[in-house]
């Protein structure tokens, strides 16, 4: 692509990252398009959930005028399995890829041989960090801060604190992300803080072992930061029944079922599975030949406990939901219920 | 008889052994001269092939030395013995089933090129070797797996000359070999004496030893008994040296055979897959019948077929009048059709080693001692008492591993763990291969007695001797059917051979004898 | 006394076919169900075998059959290894790290990785034999350890190779892609050499009948030593390859396990048994090449997102079956219970 | 030898591991004083009897000496079916149904494994490897497509995390319980004869005239009968289910199972061994979760992710352990 400069298309949506962040622009292709979504492991809520909205928003009329062939492929853990596909996508001509990436660092190759063939990447999730490439950015240490603010926020105002920090797998760079945004925001904070890592793996039920473990060691925690599984770790607090730490959570609809019941405070934080509606709308507007920010930052969906039944939460919905699949600066807005009726007539 | 080497090749002082407790060897002596057979001699259990574990480097001795060719010897492993000169026919075979023949023979230092594995040169040493034991029949790119336990004795012994030992130790070797192998080998040894090699020969066959011994050593219980030049002793006398008591002839007397009433069991043109052809023959309760022949002519599988172990057998089986269709082993011993098979090999077929005696011998009759899936202890225990009394097992209490009895034992085990069905047919595997006099002639004697309580007997034995000492009948395979049928008069070894051999013998009588 | 003047020595025999193919029925049976396979895929591929499908297509499977030879030695002993995925893993977060620079610093670091790989298995290798544990326990163990050192070298995903060096690995010249040249080498110059030594038969000896194994005088130590270490050598390979592929490292668990798993899938698919003995690397190698196509038909044959993993299940499922096809042509029930 | 006189006389790997157990905790309560407190041993039995279930099924496979890798998956079936069964089997069923619909799912994918096993001979490493794929295939689907619920019922919930005697937690009554009817079974009964008779040789047990094939496909059945069973209490305690719920349970249950003195090709071993191993591995996992100890590599300036040390320390600890008791014979 050519950098070009900005201001990019629709900013209220395609957000740049920085100031600093540069424009790219392709010549444009001739709709309609062919795009493939190159999913790594598949079976774990999220990214059902996220294929699903993918499916979804591409069966929305204005959307599917806009697309020949939407193929989604889910290659397992596989790092090179994936970079197989979505060489292979390039190879039949696509005109778009959207990687969630097995592995931030391998797709080097990928990108050089797309753009070298004019094919547009857009990653998203776990992004791939080229700066070759659109990322559709969460801000991850964003959201490590924001967790941090509300922990201080709620915590006694006097005397030493401990957290807990119940983390994703090892050598992730979301997790990393999000510790490192995490331990910014306490160190400046000027308080006393000692923090517990457990590993959790963003599963609810190592999450809810790690907390137990913790707790029942002796462990007494002023506030509890989980990075997903948020229901297990909740879960865990209130069987110990020791004490009622302020929580912040990912945004499974589960967590905050929790919350409400136990009437915990409670931060839920996150960007739902929808951001593959973003990428995906993203790569169309790249397609049309649109000027995008190579770094776009995804606006971050947070709700307080407690929360609101049918807007925040959604008791009729499975726990594995993860809420905050509006984005309106996108104008994309998936009510939960339309996912779920959704995809049940899709597949 | 060359008796050019002056001094003994080997020598053997004050070795012992123990395993934990148990007394393998006790400060024993040896001593072989080269240009002669030595035969070892003793019951199960004596420590021969502990001795010649020791002398192979197997185990290594607690007390004692070793002089080969006047110098001291001391082997820590197997590989040490033979490139000194020691190699080893192994009671348990030591080949390798998933490796070719070639492979097997070769298989410590075989012939190089560019420091590979010359194949070619493998195969073609290979052959030679067989060739010159006489087992040309075997291909040596064959799989030893495959081949049936006579001839993969062949393929141990040309294993163990290929390494060109001064010393050549056979434990029990020709156990599971033909008469007409036995021949071959006894050819080879008798040619290697000549040519001035040194061989320790152990076998429980008295009739092979007066054949091939030069002298002989015998052991009891780990104790070193008496060396003899061989045939300056009586069989009797060397036996009851060997076993400790009085000792009578080896072949209790036959039963009144033929009973009257209907067969209790009776096939008519039994055929399965090319390898048995309408094979038809009756037994009655209380008969014993000895299944004859080469080895390999198909006497194997008549009673795997019998037994339920083949697929697509052919032609009809009576039991006690009734025709049947016998599916599976599990049918077989079903109390309707009452079969039991004793298998040809202890260690793989017949028990499960590491399992307590207890849990061998109740096995088979599980079903009858245990109500609702619940094993009734008390009764399990008197039914096993009662065999281990019966069979007269050798073990200190039945709740230690089967592993740990001797082959003789073990074999009787297997046998018991049957008996304990109350079966009226018993088809028996060649059950005293590796097994001493001593305990052969008990299994002898409970043959009977289970003919005389009116039990019908198949019987099959590599050995002709105890096919002529307790067969009423015996019927002759070659090729997958019976060729012959001898009894009474007609029941002599040189008959035996012949028909083995399928000389002389006009179709016509075949027929009715089979009948 | 020399076999020459032997009087019974007839003239040698020659190497009969049925006993070759008996002896590669596993592979042969392997190469067929890769051949079929492939020949959909290329079928129903609408851009058809051009060198680039090709050349994406062994990359990938080249890693599997790497990590897939590394675990045939193991088992050819009658052993196990857990932690191949692991190594390959360790070796790929060291590449990233060592080899780049000159030309000569890319040697070295080659050569690094390559010895680290031989150390992971050589350690395996002892515990396994003077350690005497039961090679599924540890090299279970070993593996949490490469990974923990993995994640040590690589804390998080990154590093970089040596660009030229990365892209003539993955590139193909003349439509031959680099990575299968590298398996040929691996088999070649590694596997057929060591398979046609005494060293490398012993572990077909010790795999069939350890007691055996002993009482002939093989050299059990050496032979399990050799198995392992070499399966070190293998599994670095491999993870050399995934270096050039991805051009960066990553600890990742789940990867490590993942690729330990389907190894076995892939040695069993490529006719090795898992009691030792019997089977070879190069029926490993298009073990892995099925598994791994398995993944490709799912782009081909536009498979509903939520059904591809029920796809790949039911395949794998499938192809292990057809080993049951033998049980038509058996007759001797005692060759079922061996 | 581990045969029917197992518990008679107790085997010393058995004694070492369970000193070994007492050796853990000595040293995790030295490094952190709230170790011995009751609330945490008894969480540790908890989360040790999900373990411990899970790996009953597997330990009689493994004296089979087979092995059972599909228990991830099947783990998850168990939760999943267990809390979607309102939707499949509608709501009046449902309910009530809930918990045996998610352990015969299991129990059905585990006579797969079985027929697979017993009847086409195919090797079970990785049979049930497909199995686990299989599986796993289905409940993606399964959540992909009918958007299920995943609420636990009060039962489960009850069942999981309850306490029927007060102090001790439910999950721990049941496994004392399914403990007590598989020792009973190894030692006792008929099967359990079987059961090790099949470890040992199998062509052996043909020629008895018992049919192993039958045996092996009861046992596999077990085996998935178990994991759904561990699914469905895991589901209750996290009061949901989730997908790839059993993935950390694979290695952490043959790793008991080893170390509880089961030998790997089956035919000996014994269960006490297993519980030996199950709450050695559960106390290992915690106390390297728990004990932080990246922060004293830390104090010593090494600063690595925390995994580094967890990783590292369990793979050793493993091997020591097995050093200490879990050594072969050398082959004579
Ligand atoms: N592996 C072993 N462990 C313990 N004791 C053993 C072992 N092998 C042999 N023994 C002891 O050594 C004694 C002699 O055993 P050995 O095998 O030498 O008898 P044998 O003379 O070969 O009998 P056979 O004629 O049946 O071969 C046995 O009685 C036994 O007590
Ligand atoms: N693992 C063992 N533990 C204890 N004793 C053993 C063991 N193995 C063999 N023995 C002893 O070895 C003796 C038999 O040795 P071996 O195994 O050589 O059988 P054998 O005497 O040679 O009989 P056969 O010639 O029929 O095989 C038995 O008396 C037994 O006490
Ligand atoms: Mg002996
Ligand atoms: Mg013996």
């Amino acid at each position: 692509p050519s950098v070009v400069k900005g201001p990019g298309a629709d900013p209220g949506c395609f957000t740049p990252q920085s100031a600093s962040t540069k424009f790219f622009q392709w010549k444009a292709h001739k709709a309609p398009f062919r795009i493939a979504l190159v999913n790594g492991f598949i079976a774990n809520d999220w990214r059902v959930q996220m294929i699903r909205v993918a499916k979804a928003y591409v069966a929305q009329p204005s959307v599917a005028k806009e697309i020949k062939e939407f193929k989604v492929v889910s290659v397992g853990q596989d790092i090179a399995a994936q970079i197989a596909a979505a060489n292979n996508f390039i190879d039949q001509g696509f005109d778009a890829i959207i990687v969630d990436a097995n592995s931030s660092a391998a797709f080097k190759g990928v990108v050089r041989k797309a753009n070298a063939k004019g094919v547009v990447v857009v990653s998203f999730d776990n992004v791939i960090d080229s700066p070759d490439q659109i990322s559709v950015n969460v801000n991850q240490e964003g959201l490590g801060e924001m967790a941090a603010k509300f922990l201080l926020k709620e915590a006694p105002k006097t005397g030493d604190l401990t957290f807990l920090h119940v983390r994703g797998p090892a050598g992730q760079p979301v997790d990393i992300a999000r510790n490192t945004g995490f331990h910014k925001v306490l160190g400046a904070s000027g308080r006393k803080v000692k923090v517990v890592d457990v590993i959790g793996n963003w599963a609810p039920g190592d999450a809810q072992k790690a907390t137990a473990d913790a707790i029942a060691a002796g462990g007494v925690f002023q506030g509890i930061y989980v990075q997903g599984g948020s229901q297990g770790t909740a879960q865990a607090m209130l069987d110990a029944g020791k004490f009622k730490a302020p929580i912040s959570g990912e945004t499974e609809n589960a967590f905050r079922e929790i919350c409400d019941k136990a009437k915990l405070t409670c931060q839920s934080g996150g960007t739902g599975p929808a951001q593959s509606a973003v990428a995906i709308k993203t790569a169309i507007a790249a397609l049309e030949g649109k000027v995008i920010p190579q770094e776009i930052a995804l606006p971050t969906a947070v709700d307080y406990s407690p929360f609101t039944d049918g807007k925040t939460v959604f008791p009729n919905l499975p726990g594995s939901f993860f809420a905050g699949n509006n984005f309106p600066s996108c104008n994309i807005g998936f009510s939960a219920s339309e996912i779920a009726a959704q995809t049940a007539k899709n597949n | 008889m060359s008796e050019r080497a002056p001094g003994p090749l080997l020598r053997v002082e004050g070795v012992s052994k123990h395993y934990g407790g148990v007394r393998a060897l006790e400060d024993v002596q040896f001593a072989c001269r080269a240009g002669s057979i030595h035969a070892l001699l003793g019951e199960n259990g004596a420590g021969k092939s502990t001795f010649i574990k020791i002398l192979s480097g197997v185990v290594q001795p607690d007390t004692g030395k070793i002089e080969l060719g006047g110098r001291p010897m001391a082997f820590a492993t197997p590989g040490e013995a033979s490139a000194a000169g020691v190699s080893c026919i192994f009671q348990e075979l030591s080949l390798l089933p998933d490796l070719s023949v070639a492979d097997n023979i070769c298989i410590t230092a075989p012939p190089r090129r560019f420091g590979l594995i010359d194949k070619a040169g493998q195969r073609r040493l290979a052959s030679e070797m067989l060739a010159r034991i006489g087992g040309e029949d075997i291909h040596p790119d064959a799989p030893v797996g495959e081949l049936p336990l006579s001839r993969q004795q062949m393929v141990e012994i040309a294993k163990a000359l290929a390494r060109n030992p001064k010393v050549l130790i056979l434990d029990e070797a020709t156990s599971a070999l033909t008469a007409g192998d036995v021949a071959k080998v006894f050819a080879l040894l008798k040619r290697l004496r000549e040519e001035g090699m040194a061989i320790i020969y152990i076998s429980h066959r008295m009739n092979e030893i007066a054949e091939l011994a030069d002298d002989c050593t015998v052991f009891r219980n780990g104790r070193y008994i008496e060396t003899f030049r061989a045939g300056t002793k009586t069989d009797n006398e060397i036996v009851e040296m060997m076993i400790g008591r009085e000792y009578s002839s080896a072949f209790p007397p036959l039963g009144d055979t033929m009973r009257a009433g209907s067969p209790a069991l009776s096939v008519k043109n039994l055929s399965w897959a090319g390898e048995l052809k309408d094979i038809t023959l009756s037994v009655s309760p209380g008969e014993v019948v000895g299944l004859g022949g080469l080895d390999g002519q198909g006497q194997r599988q008549f009673l795997l077929a019998l037994f339920g172990a083949l697929i697509g057998v052919g032609g009809e089986i009576e039991i006690a009048g009734k025709p049947v269709k016998i599916g599976s082993p599990k049918q077989a011993k079903s109390p309707e059709l009452g079969l039991a098979l004793i298998p040809e090999d202890r260690k793989n077929e017949g028990l499960m080693l590491p399992m307590t005696v207890r849990e061998n011998l109740s096995f088979a009759a599980l079903d009858t001692v245990s109500r609702f899936g619940r094993v009734d202890r008390a009764k399990e225990n008197e039914l096993i008492d009662e065999i281990v009394r019966r069979l007269a097992i050798k073990a200190d209490g039945v709740d230690g591993p089967v592993a740990a009895l001797s082959g003789g034992n073990q074999q009787k085990v297997v046998i018991g763990k049957w008996l304990m069905t109350r079966p009226r047919i018993v088809l028996l595997n060649d059950p005293t291969r590796g097994i001493d006099v001593g305990t052969k002639q008990e299994i002898y004697q409970l043959l009977r007695q289970l003919a005389a309580e009116g039990t019908a007997i198949l019987f099959y034995s590599t050995d002709y001797d105890e096919l002529i000492g307790c067969c009423d009948r015996v019927a002759v395979f070659y090729d997958g059917t019976i060729t012959r049928m001898l009894q009474g008069a007609e029941l002599t070894e040189h008959n035996l051979v012949g028909a083995a051999l399928n000389i002389g013998t006009p179709a016509t009588e075949q027929k009715e004898a089979a009948l | 006394m020399t076999v020459a003047q032997d009087p019974a020595m007839k003239r040698p025999k020659r190497g009969s076919w049925r006993y070759w193919f008996a002896a590669q029925r596993g592979v042969l049976v392997a190469v067929a169900i890769f051949a079929v396979m492939f020949a959909v895929y290329g079928a129903a591929q609408p851009i058809g075998m051009s060198a680039d499908v090709v050349n994406t297509a062994v990359n990938k499977g080249a890693l599997l059959a790497l990590v897939a030879m590394a675990q045939t030695l193991p088992v050819l002993t009658g052993g196990l290894d857990l932690s191949v995925g692991m190594t390959f893993m360790l070796a790929n977060c060291l590449a990233s790290a060592v080899v780049s620079g000159s030309p000569g610093m890319t040697a070295l670091g080659i050569v690094i990785v390559l010895v680290a790989g031989l150390l992971c298995g050589l350690v395996n290798g002892l515990i396994v034999v003077y350690g005497r544990l039961q090679p599924l326990i540890a090299t279970l163990a070993t593996s949490a350890i490469y990974f923990g050192i993995a994640l040590a070298v690589r804390p998080t995903p990154g590093g970089d190779i040596n660009g030229a060096f990365a892209d003539w690995m993955t590139r193909s010249t003349y439509a031959v892609p680099s990575s299968a040249v590298l398996l040929l080498a691996a088999v070649v110059l590694v596997w057929l050499p060591y398979r046609n030594s005494v060293l490398g038969r012993s572990i077909y000896a010790v795999g069939s009948s350890p007691q055996a194994a002993y009482a002939s005088g093989v050299n059990i130590a050496r032979a399990k030593l050799s198995a392992y270490t070499l399966a070190g050598l293998f599994a670095a390979l491999g993870g050399l390859l995934l270096t050039c592929i991805t051009y960066s490292g990553e600890a990742r668990a789940a990867l490590g396990n993942d690729y330990t798993l389907n190894s076995i899938a892939a040695v069993v698919i490529g006719g090795t048994s898992l009691f030792g003995g019997f089977g070879s690397a190069i029926g490993s190698i298009f073990g892995a090449f099925v598994m791994r196509t398995v993944g490709d038909l799912l782009i081909v044959f536009n498979i509903n997102p939520v059904l591809q993993p029920l796809f790949v299940g039911v395949v794998l499922l499938f192809a292990v079956s057809l080993g049951s096809l033998r049980l038509l042509r058996i007759r001797n029930k005692l060759d079922l219970y061996r | 030898m581990m045969t029917s006189k197992t518990l008679a006389k107790i085997d010393p790997a058995v004694l070492i591991a369970f000193g070994c157990i007492v050796l853990l905790l000595g040293i995790g309560s030295i490094a952190k004083p709230g170790f011995l407190s009751a609330a945490y041993l008894v969480q540790q039995l908890q989360t040790a009897s999900f373990l411990g279930i899970i790996a009953s099924g597997v330990m009689l496979v493994m004296l089979m000496g087979q092995i059972d890798l599909s228990i991830p998956w099947v783990i998850a079936m168990g939760g999943m079916m267990a809390t979607g069964a309102e939707g499949i089997l509608g709501h009046t069923l449902g309910q009530p149904l809930a918990i045996p619909f998610g352990i015969c799912c299991g129990l059905l994918a585990g006579l797969v494994n079985g027929v697979g096993v017993a009847y086409l001979r195919a090797p079970s490493m990785i049979f049930t490897l497909g199995m686990n794929a299989v599986a796993q295939g289905l409940m993606v689907w399964h959540t992909g497509g009918f958007a299920p619920q995943d609420a636990a019922t009060p039962l489960m919930v009850a069942l999981a995390s309850g306490h029927l005697i007060p102090d001790v937690p439910n999950p721990l009554l049941i496994w004392i319980v399914l403990g007590g009817v598989i020792v009973w079974m190894l030692t006792r009964s008929r099967l359990g004869r079987q059961i090790y008779a099949i470890g040992n040789k199998e062509r052996a047990v043909f020629l008895s005239g018992v049919d192993s094939r039958k045996v092996t496909v009861l046992v596999f059945a077990i085996s998935g009968a178990c994991a759904a069973a561990g699914g469905v209490l895991l589901s209750g305690w996290a009061s949901r289910s989730y997908q790839a719920m059993g993935d950390p349970y694979l290695l952490p249950t043959i790793a008991a199972i080893v170390l509880g003195g089961t030998n790997v090709l089956g035919g000996r071993g014994s269960y006490l061994g297993t519980i030996a191993g199950v709450i050695l591995i559960t106390l290992l996992q915690s106390i390297l979760s728990v004990l932080q100890p990246q922060d004293y590599f830390a104090q010593l300036g090494v600063k690595l992710p925390d995994d580094v040390f967890r990783q590292v320390v369990f793979g050793l600890v493993i091997i020591v352990m097995m050093m200490l008791y879990g050594r072969e014979r050398v082959i004579r």
